[in-house]
């Protein structure tokens, strides 16, 4: 509950501060502090201590899971803003208001990860998404920016109907909008659920496929993330998706779960993470754009992601938690870099280790750890996805399927590190602050430090 | 009155939305189909509110059942309302840029 | 302790040397570093501490099953030594080239010793992945920066094939883990999984084909040349000394124990497909018209050997591939110091353009001589025990494999003799006219190896001892 | 004794090592004695040996563990007993000689190479002495691929010339097709008994069922034919002339092509068993014999016809084998030793007298101007024709003897060979020595008596071609068959007993006489000419070009071998197998290129295709039994 | 056939048609207009239903806010010629396929459920849909759900003024 209201505050004091503050630069560090106090809230709150206690009527579940992603998400945005804070005072006038906008996501999230409610889920994800619409747009001159931002609306809503459909025809089905329904009406379908509720079911895996960017309702994901200002993709690519996969799961462990004994979702899983794996990774190598392959990449790393929906197990659970962190971190950490490049096709990145070798190096480690290579979190992170796969016994083809794929993952993020230290090129940044070389360099130094001992964030799950 | 009347009638709305999306050009009309498939979702969930009212009033006279459906119907207004603030601004902002709002024109992110 | 510390001060050592820019510094460093490291190794090796050293148990990821866990019997024992001795021999064979950023170039090459260590060492099936991919990865670097002129395609192809392979052991270990009683990675846990024959099958490609991409067995061998070719010498030198033995080792310590029954199954199979690759990377051997090709044609025939020889499952041929996993790594790296002395010297490895060296360069004739001698298994060199040895089992397996497999001797003759032939004897070329002999420093390392060949050859005993516990360990769960 | 054994390879190890090490420092006498003296203390301490062997009997010296594995055990021990300690006395004795004649002929080389030389040449005596020691077949197998290395190396002494190269390269590798064949023969033997040392395989051999030694017997024959260059792997000893020739004496004529003799002579337990394996050597043997003395008979390179005459004389050998006169087969190859090397260190003189002139077509008269060599070349001629009462009469003669107890058809077919034998040979001595010289006038005027160093060793190994035969006289004419007796422990005798052989050996004795002279003549007659053209028609053009044996192979086997290899590369490797490897990264690429065009931009498109995937996704939940069952059948 | 069996199917049948012309019309404010007869139509199936509450927003909301943003929308970029050059006929095609088979899904899902078949609506009766009902739920149980979607507001203004203002 901290999480939910004092992002909502924050985001108020950040609209205050739009006309109270005149100096944009100072305005980071409020933002970092309210980021570090919603942290701080968070986790005591994960600890009992709550600072606002109310009759939720259910409306709330709130689990040790969600707490730990809601400090995940949190933590990340923290990162995020002190990695990319100044890119977010560049990207345009209304730098107050970008920020406020992050916070009513933040609070989105929060709703998502604490939702045992249809209408909390519906309310988190657009509470979530509209501000996402407008930092989407938020370059008004560029037209990327425009069309992304009119793209991601037009489709966005048209999930948003989907998602609606879905909800109507589950509560037409069960009667109650409560995640976990107690059906009073008689199990008819395969001997167990409601047919409208399965239909309904399917309605709202799809709305949400669409906002982990699952093909082929991935559409929009490409665009979205080209058009956009680099520093909102990554934001928008990392702690955004990664809360549609925690709404996700909590969907699929309560609600889909509880259908499961008779009807299995798994194959619609293993067709949805297939195609998805297809489209991110192949369409992904042929890009000449990073910005753009990293929208692809993003698309096959829901892929992955999507393993743990399917299996829905302790493994799957605690790897959605891992994987959620180490992709987030990683990607927020090329994402800065990128942002800090004056030419974003692979070509721009030619000799970046001669001209900025801390740059290089460490966005190395975050592609490793995308690419999932050991000794980074991203080969915990895979690791678990495959685990929670092997886990159920079944689905081993889907699990080798995977593999190639992440095999072919490497051609593409290793086509950036062979820009990067092979070729010959003067590839010209921005001015870099010492600031953002610590801020990078510690981030991929958490990096490795998962990668070694993942279990520093899953203890966190029990303790 | 059977429900699936109710469901056929919602169904039909929202897949007329759907062909609209798919089939008009014109991101204003686009979004008010969407927003047709949003009624259409409102109307569904109103006629299964009633359903379940009628269901629930068998074993209770008294009984409440199907107001959070009605309530829902109320939010996901309120959410329209709220989305297409948005959504127009968006157009608009497009327009300004483009002088179209035309979806075909958006092509300079693709492949 | 001591399993620990060959791990640690190749570690430390090398990310210690990303931060040396002088070159001098760098080379007397990881020289000093490797030195060390191959102390502790004999020190392991002839256990002066005592056998409860030679492992190391830690606590690591108790969540997963995971522990820290290293050790090392007779094989460990025996390519640990190997891997210790490659490495300040390389060092000291490129003593004299200089390369751009020394410290990332020498840094990196103590980190892959680093994963070649942890690969043999580890006791625990997914520390032994981690090593695994860790040894791959500074290669991968290595070979892309400082390579040839198609390094840059070569390698990535390198890795990726060897990383597909891995990711597919992943598999198999993740599915292995979850078949395991106690939930645990150790190696006696995967030892001790019951499996139905299907899967056991199933699991035995899985590991299997990460290890065949990695020795390489024919047809998974084609990274291999182009790799060897554009990577840096020093680099070629670990690769095919100590890298390719991975494959092999992981065969004995994992795949065999775990899934015998598959091993046997399949074992008709995969020695034809290895006699076909010896007598395939034989054939084309012969016509290789570059230096580095032919001596990685070359690897691929002996190391195709060695693989039908431990699915021979005899005794006597596990025997020969433990002694040959040494020998050849001896060897091998001897081929490339040589050629690496006549590349950097002449600057071409071409056999056209060579020639006539002998006379310019006759202790470099004779130390390459004796090394080429050893790769056809001369007997009283080094390999001819191990090859005899494989042979040996091969023939109890089946006489014709042994049969049409021997052909390799011969062929072997032709292509080593044919380099020996076009590279030193004949008239001078324009290039080879100018040569020099090798210098002192080389000339040393050269002697080195080759005394190391000939009391090897002469007297293998001490080598067949070692690993006398291994080949006695495989055979307990793997009997035919 | 004991002690001492391990002197007999060691001091030709230790001549190595420091010519090898040392060349350039020392001096060229500095290296001729240390060359020459190691192989000289090795021959002293053979005579030590065979002396006690004589008195004590044959020993086995264990020295460490070679090979232990649970399987079997392999010593490296040494076992000198007669038939060992007899090939000790030819490789050290002969080989001093042409070691002591090596350094006089090898002396206009430069230093290093002159070293090199006899570094080569002690590494040789040091791998044969090995080969002839050993108490296994394994260390046997070590000197066994020893000498073929040394072989290659004195074959290429002269790098440069890249025919010679290809010469010492062709004699390897023919070398290692054998050495495949003898290695197979080890490895059974190991895998039935357990065991490769001679004393317990032959104890055990009873214990092998027939196709087991017949198999053993016939691997370790193919190993035979490659050393000792049989049909059909002869082809690389003529070829193998390109060495020095005291090379060609060492190596290519006494010692190294007699190793197959001695293997099989050792391994005399395992051919008793086997009829066929025998019956196989003596036709290889005679065959051989008789294609080799064919080619002899139109070459005109010097070394040459003494190398198709060497294969001819060691296809004797192993008839004389393969018939089981096994001592026969010994006897012949010491007194091969003696008559071939003082034919080939003539020939050296000979041709040091020529400057390097092989051709004989170019020689003539010499008979005036190189006196000794003359003289003991004609000894040597005379040897090798079975010239009565020569060493070579005696051995030959048995040989013959023994055949015709065993196969009439064989016996006429040997003395066929012997004839043509005696045919080359004389051909040979007509056209060196008779006739008129028709080489250049800068020859004739260079023509000169080899010094005393290479004149010694012919003049002694003259006299043992005479004489040495006398060890082994038959009964017939007074002897006693010494050899025989010495050799009985180890090989039973198998001379024929009885009164009618004694009259079969006056027939060929008679025989002979009467041949030998008639060759003579016609000899005198055919070449002791002033010209000579040296061009050939007809059928002497066959065997003039060696009846196409080498072109043969080099288009059924060398041509197909380098084309498919070159197939393997080019196609295979590169097209295929990599094209597979490559092609799939091609393939993903492709495919990246045509996915990427899903993503039109439209978002009409985007929605068309979530709605279809929304149906496609219901139809497949739908209906996922049916799917499932039917992915569950194809998988 | 009582009288709100005959409103139901009026209602119904003028919905889909004006559903219908919305999609078909080529002037955008002919598609507004249609629209808001829909949504006028839907209204009064709400009062069948006797969701008296939802009608009277439906129509304040819709109608009457939403519509005429849109219709405001259009004016201003003076979009009321038809501008809307047509789209290709095989997506129309395709649009039209899609759309049938989704409808194709609802109509066998609901077909197929049984669990619903035998149910009823309560026609215009029943005070669930009642304001003090609905308000008594609505601030209740759906208080805090309520005062959250009070961010979305926020955010869409922030959004709105954002974008929409003019730099």
């Amino acid at each position: 509950m901290n999480a939910i209201i004092l992002s909502a505050v924050l985001g108020m004091v950040m609209m205050l501060c739009s006309f109270l503050v005149k100096n944009k630069s100072s305005l980071k560090h409020i933002a970092s502090v309210g980021l570090l106090i919603l942290l701080v809230a968070n986790i005591t709150d994960t600890y009992g201590k709550a600072l606002f206690t109310f009759n939720t009527y259910d409306m709330f579940h709130y689990g040790r899971f969600g707490f730990l992603f809601n400090s995940i998400a949190i933590g990340s945005t923290l990162i995020y803003v002190l990695i990319s804070g100044k890119e977010i005072e560049r990207s345009g006038r209304y730098v107050a208001e970008y920020f406020t906008l992050i916070f009513f996501v933040l609070c989105g999230i929060a709703l998502l990860s604490f939702y045992n409610n249809l209408l909390t889920l519906f309310l988190g994800m657009e509470i979530m998404t509209i501000p996402l619409y407008i930092l989407t747009g938020s370059d008004k001159r560029n037209i990327k920016s425009n069309e992304a931002a009119l793209k991601y609306f037009l489709m966005g809503s048209f999930s948003t109907g989907l998602m609606l459909m879905g909800i109507a025809l589950t509560y037409g089905g069960t009667g109650t909008f409560n995640l976990e329904a107690t059906r009073n009406a008689q199990v008819i379908y395969k001997g167990v659920a409601s047919f409208l509720e399965i239909l309904g079911l399917l309605f709202l895996l799809v709305s949400l496929a669409f906002k982990v960017s699952a093909a082929p309702f991935h559409f929009w994901t490409p665009d979205v993330y080209d058009g956009a200002p680099t520093v909102y993709t990554s934001f928008m690519a990392t702690i955004v998706k990664a809360a549609g996969f925690i709404a996700f799961i909590r969907l699929c462990a309560v609600r889909m779960a509880e259908t499961n004994t008779a009807i299995d979702w798994k194959l619609i899983f293993a067709i949805i993470i297939v195609s998805t794996l297809l489209v991110g990774n192949i369409t992904a190598v042929f890009q000449q754009s990073v910005k753009r392959m990293l929208a692809y990449s993003s698309i096959a790393q829901a892929g992955f992601m999507l393993f743990a929906l399917m299996s829905l197990n302790d493994v799957a659970s605690e790897g959605i938690i891992l994987y959620a962190a180490a992709y987030s971190l990683a990607t927020i950490g090329i994402f800065a870099v990128l942002a800090k490049m004056k030419d974003y096709t692979f070509e721009g990145y030619n000799g970046l280790a001669k001209t900025q070798p801390v740059l290089a190096a460490t966005n190395t480690i975050f592609l490793l750890s995308l690419a999932g290579i050991p000794l980074t979190a991203g080969f915990f992170a895979k690791y678990y996805m495959l685990a929670a796969v092997v886990k159920t016994g079944s689905y081993i083809w889907l699990v080798i399927t995977g593999v190639l794929f992440a095999a072919i993952s490497v051609y593409y993020y290793f086509r950036v590190i062979q820009a990067m230290y092979f070729k010959d090129g003067n590839s010209a940044t921005e001015e870099i602050t010492p600031s953002f070389k610590t801020g990078i360099i510690l981030l991929a130094g958490i990096i490795i430090l998962l990668g070694i001992f993942p279990s520093l964030i899953l203890n966190w799950l029990y303790f | 009155m059977p429900i699936q009347y109710y469901i056929a009638l919602a169904a039909c709305l929202f897949c007329i939305g759907v062909v609209g999306v798919v089939t008009r050009r014109n991101a204003i009309i686009i979004f008010m189909c969407i927003e047709l498939m949003l009624n259409a979702v409102n109307l569904l969930l109103v006629a299964f509110s009633k359903m379940h009212y009628n269901s629930a009033l068998a074993v209770n006279t008294n009984t409440n059942a199907g107001i959070e459906a009605q309530v829902f119907v109320f939010f996901i207004m309120v959410v329209a309302a709220a989305e297409v603030s948005v959504g127009l601004a968006i157009i608009v902002m497009m327009y300004r840029n483009v002088h179209s709002v035309d979806i075909n024109f958006l092509n300079r992110l693709k492949n | 302790m001591i399993a620990l510390l060959l791990i640690l001060i190749p570690l430390a050592s090398g990310l210690l040397c990303f931060f040396i820019s002088s070159e001098r510094d760098a080379k007397s460093w990881s020289l000093f570093a490797s030195i060390l490291t191959l102390a502790t190794a004999f020190a392991g090796t002839y256990s002066f501490l005592g056998i409860p050293s030679l492992s190391f148990d830690a606590t690591w990821l108790p969540s997963l099953g995971s522990r820290f866990s290293i050790g090392l019997d007779g094989m460990g024992k025996m390519l640990c030594l190997l891997n210790s001795i490659a490495f300040p021999i390389v060092f000291a064979s490129v003593y004299k080239n200089s390369y751009k950023k020394p410290g990332n170039f020498y840094g990196l090459m103590l980190l892959m010793q680093t994963g070649l260590m942890g690969v043999f060492l580890a006791t625990d099936c997914l520390l032994f992945y981690f090593f695994w991919e860790l040894a791959l990865v500074p290669a991968y670097f290595l070979c892309s920066s400082w390579g040839g002129e198609k390094r840059i395609q070569v390698t990535f192809k390198f890795f990726i094939y060897t990383f597909t392979g891995s990711l597919l052991m992943l598999v198999g270990i993740l599915f292995l883990y979850f078949k395991t009683t106690d939930h645990s990675f150790a190696l006696q846990s995967f030892y001790h999984v019951k499996l139905s024959a299907p899967e056991e099958n199933f699991l035995f490609w899985l590991f299997f084909i990460a290890f065949a991409i990695k020795m390489p067995v024919f047809p998974f061998h084609t990274w291999q040349p182009d790799t060897y070719e554009q990577a840096p010498t020093a680099v070629t030198m670990i690769l095919s000394g100590v890298m390719v033995k991975m494959g092999l080792f992981g065969v004995i310590r994992w795949l065999l124990p775990m899934f015998p029954h598959a091993a046997m199954h399949y074992s008709h199979l995969i020695i034809i497909l290895c006699v076909t690759g010896i007598l395939y990377a034989s054939l084309i051997a012969i016509r290789q018209d570059d230096l580095k090709r032919l001596i990685a044609y070359s690897s691929i025939a002996h190391i195709g050997l060695m693989c039908a020889a431990i699915f021979s499952s005899q005794r006597v041929g596990m025997h020969g591939v433990m002694i040959q996993m040494f020998n050849h790594g001896v060897n091998v790296i001897g081929l490339w110091i040589v050629a690496d002395v006549i590349e950097t010297q002449l600057g071409t490895r071409k056999f056209s353009e060579l020639g006539g060296l002998a006379r310019r360069a006759p202790a470099l004739a004779m130390l390459l001589t004796v090394m080429a001698l050893a790769n056809v298994a001369l007997p009283l060199t080094n390999a001819f025990i191990g090859e005899f040895l494989m042979f040996n089992g091969l023939f109890r397996y089946n006489v014709w494999i042994a049969a049409i497999g021997g052909i390799s001797i011969i062929l072997a003759a032709v292509y080593t003799l044919n380099m020996i032939q076009r590279v030193f004897y004949g008239n001078n070329s324009l290039l080879t006219d100018n040569a020099n002999d090798v210098t002192t420093g080389t000339k040393i390392m050269l002697a080195v190896l080759v005394i190391v060949v000939v009391v090897l050859g002469v007297y293998p005993q001490p080598m067949l001892q070692l690993t006398s516990d291994t080949v006695q360990a495989t055979f307990i769960k793997f009997h035919p | 004794m004991i002690n001492l054994i391990f002197l007999v390879p060691f001091f030709p190890l230790l001549g190595f090592l420091i010519n090898g090490l040392f060349r350039r420092s020392l001096s060229k006498n500095t290296i001729s004695i240390i060359g020459s003296g190691v192989v000289l203390l090795s021959f002293i301490i053979s005579i030590i040996l065979f002396f006690d062997v004589k008195n004590n009997g044959g020993i086995v010296v264990h020295y460490f563990d070679f090979i232990d594995t649970e399987s079997f055990q392999i010593p490296f021990a040494f076992q000198v007993d007669q038939l060992s300690v007899i090939f000790l006395l030819i490789i050290t004795g002969v080989g001093f000689l042409i070691h002591l004649y090596s350094t006089s002929y090898m002396h206009a080389e430069p230093t290093e190479h002159f070293g090199r030389y006899f570094s080569y040449l002690n590494l040789f005596v040091f791998s044969m002495l090995l080969l002839v020691l050993g108490a296994n077949y394994v260390v046997m197998f070590i000197g066994w691929e020893g000498v073929g290395l040394c072989s290659y190396l004195l074959i290429g002494f002269w790098f440069k010339n890249d025919s010679y190269n290809y010469a010492a390269t062709k004699a390897f590798v023919m070398n290692r097709i054998g050495d495949l064949g003898f290695l197979l023969a080890i490895f059974w033997i190991l895998n039935k008994l357990g065991t490769a040392t001679y004393t317990e395989v032959f104890e055990q051999a009873s214990a092998l069922s027939p196709p087991d030694v017949t198999a053993i017997t016939l691997l370790l024959f193919v190993g035979a034919v490659g050393k000792s260059a049989q049909i059909p792997l002869y082809t690389w000893l003529p070829d193998a002339m390109a060495g020095p020739t005291p090379v060609s004496a060492l190596i290519h004529a006494a010692t190294m092509v007699t190793a197959g003799i001695y293997m099989i002579a050792r391994s005399n337990a395992l051919y008793s068993l086997s009829h066929l394996s025998r019956d196989v050597v003596a036709i290889v043997g005679l065959t051989t014999a008789i294609l080799a003395a064919t080619i002899a008979l139109y070459q005109n390179d010097f070394k040459k016809v003494l190398a198709y005459s060497t294969v001819s004389q060691l296809g004797f050998m192993f008839l004389a084998l393969g018939v089981g006169a096994y001592t026969t087969g010994v006897f012949h190859v010491m007194t091969h030793a003696f008559f071939k090397a003082l034919l080939f260190l003539a020939a050296g003189s000979v041709i040091h007298a020529m400057n390097g002139e092989q051709d004989i077509t170019k020689m003539g008269g010499l008979r005036k101007k190189l006196p000794v060599t003359y003289f003991t070349f004609l000894i040597g001629v005379l040897a090798i024709s079975g010239f009565p009462f020569t060493s070579g009469f005696i051995s030959k003669d048995e040989i013959l003897i023994a055949t015709y107890t065993h196969s009439r058809v064989l016996f006429w077919f040997a003395s066929f060979a012997a004839v043509l034998t005696a045919i080359y040979m004389f051909r040979l001595l007509m056209l060196v020595f008779y006739g008129g010289f028709r080489g250049t006038p800068e020859q004739e005027h260079h023509l000169h008596e080899s010094p005393l160093a290479m004149t010694v060793p012919l003049i002694v190994l003259a006299i043992l071609s005479a004489v040495g035969g006398f060890v082994q006289l038959p009964e017939a004419f007074g002897g006693h068959h010494y050899l025989n007796d010495f050799l009985s422990p180890v090989v039973p005798a198998s001379v024929p007993e009885g009164a009618h052989v004694a009259v079969k050996e006056y027939y060929l004795l008679a025989g002979t006489a009467v041949g030998l002279i008639i060759i003579a003549l016609l000899a005198n007659k055919l070449f002791a000419v002033k010209k000579f053209a040296g061009v050939y028609t007809g059928f002497k053009k066959i065997l003039a070009d060696k009846w196409y044996i080498d072109e043969l192979y080099n288009s059924i086997i060398v041509k197909p071998l380098n084309s498919i290899a070159g197939f393997l590369n080019t196609v295979i490797d590169k097209s295929i197998i990599d094209g597979i490897v490559n092609g799939t990264g091609r393939f993903v690429n492709y495919s990246a290129r045509q996915l990427r065009l899903l993503q039109s931009g439209q978002v009409g498109n985007y929605i068309l295709f979530m709605v279809l995937s929304i149906t496609v996704l219901f139809l497949v939940f739908w209906n996922q039994e049916i799917i499932l069952a039917f992915l569950q059948k194809i998988f | 056939m009582s009288i709100t069996e005959i409103l139901f199917w009026f209602l119904s049948v003028l919905a889909l048609f004006s559903a219908i012309m919305v999609l078909i019309s080529k002037n955008p404010v002919h598609s507004v207009l249609w629209l808001i007869i829909v949504f006028f139509t839907i209204s009064g199936h709400y009062l069948l239903l006797n969701a008296q509450f939802l009608a009277i927003v439906n129509i304040i909301v819709y109608a009457g806010a939403i519509m005429v943003l849109f219709l405001f929308v259009i004016m201003l970029m003076n979009l009321n010629v038809e501008t809307e050059r047509q789209r290709n006929i095989w997506m129309k095609f395709f649009g039209v396929i899609s759309g049938g088979l989704l409808l194709w899904i609802f109509i066998s899902a609901s077909r197929s459920a049984t669990d619903i078949s035998e149910k009823n609506i309560l026609m215009g009766q029943g005070n669930i849909g009642l304001i003090q009902d609905l308000g008594k739920v609505l601030f209740r149980e759906y208080a805090l759900p309520f005062e959250i979607s009070s961010v979305l507001f926020l955010s869409a203004m922030v959004g709105a003024v954002v974008i929409g203002k003019k730099e």
